[in-house]
């Protein structure tokens, strides 16, 4: 079954898994992406989230369908959650199964890049030194002195 | 009238989450043109404007009741 | 923390995601392959998988090395299970960390077809019709009639 | 005394999980001729062996109280 959600509590992970499972899915591909303590030698001491619920849970939708039309036999489930996130906590998980590897992990893989694109979900890093919504994951903003 | 709705950055920078505007029958950039004049920088980050939940073109036009979203470029994963 | 391991009871996918999650982490990625019903046209009824269990896990131990010296900061954990498994249900998994995700996916990649090549595992599917030991992925072996 | 194990169809084939036999001091080569000899068709699969655990060259020497496993092509996964 695919499902599409912004959360607010933490995510199972697994529970993404166990809904894209199938008799003739013999892969099943399970990203998640977790808060990391540091990023290019800034400490981060937790992370917010915020989005644009309902389009984000739609654009989520539209990848989803995206990937089942690329990489035939695929089921995709994405969840990302929003609000305070502390270290090591799960942010995004995406689960795709299909009938053989290869395509679960590009499948997968095509998810989180089309997600950083597209879904209207903001990162604000809360540093030692201050905070700041990140914009461009490219561009790892200056700590500002508070 | 449009609801607009503004997020992360942007909403730091208008001070609100949403407002309404009589905007029917403009443009998308003439929405951004609008915006710019009363949220000085609005633009420079880059964002982009969501009608209706889809990203739209410059030459879309603001239909009665749509909601347009100012959307800075996007950080989640 | 690393482990690699050959089971006997049903697989826990979480349990070896939580083992390689650290707070430098920022991705997991985590495999899970299935018996799957139908193979080329053949319905599978179940499979039995028998290894070598002391050199299995000491291959698989190896892999994970391996990994960590290619993809700097990863950490892995690997279990496959062994004995009687129905459809649908996990016969390995593959969690593999890192700062960053491209690494998790290629280095998770990267295990499952290191196994495929090296760790001393045989698999037996029991088709409707008969009933034989997989040796090579790349043929299947024709229906025999009982 | 050397111990030798068999895998899945070889274990078919030898229909015995195990045997010993006086092969300490031969090559792997030789092991290979003696098991063929012993157990024809043995080699037509493509299996390797591993001597304590690792796969074996050739030339690779067996020891006293050594281990070698008949290894078929794997199918894990």
């Amino acid at each position: 079954m695919s499902v599409y959600e912004i959360v607010r509590e933490p995510i199972d992970p697994q529970r993404y898994a166990d809904l894209v499972v199938r008799p003739e899915a013999g892969a099943v591909v399970l990203f998640t992406g977790h808060v990391r303590e540091w990023t290019k030698g800034i400490r981060t001491l937790h992370l917010s989230y915020d989005a644009y619920v309902p389009m984000a849970e739609k654009k989520m939708a539209q990848i989803g369908r995206e990937v089942e039309e690329k990489w035939e036999g695929t089921r995709t489930a994405i969840a990302h959650r929003i609000g305070e996130l502390g270290i090591g906590e799960v942010a995004v998980v995406i689960a795709v199964s299909s009938p053989h590897r290869k395509a679960a992990y590009e499948a997968n893989e095509y998810c989180i890049e089309r997600i950083k694109q597209d879904v209207p979900i903001w990162k604000k890093e809360i540093w030692e030194t201050g905070e700041e919504w990140i914009g461009d994951q490219n561009r790892k903003p200056e700590v500002k002195n508070p | 009238m449009i609801k607009l709705l503004y997020f992360a950055g942007i909403r730091d920078l208008t001070g609100r989450p949403s407002e309404e505007a009589d905007l029917s029958g403009r443009t998308v950039e003439e929405l951004w043109k609008w915006a710019e004049d009363k949220y000085p920088g609005i633009r420079e980050g880059g964002a982009r404007i969501a009608v209706n939940e889809e990203y739209a073109l410059p030459d879309d036009r603001l239909g009665e009741g749509d909601t347009a979203a100012f959307i800075p470029p996007v950080s989640g994963g």
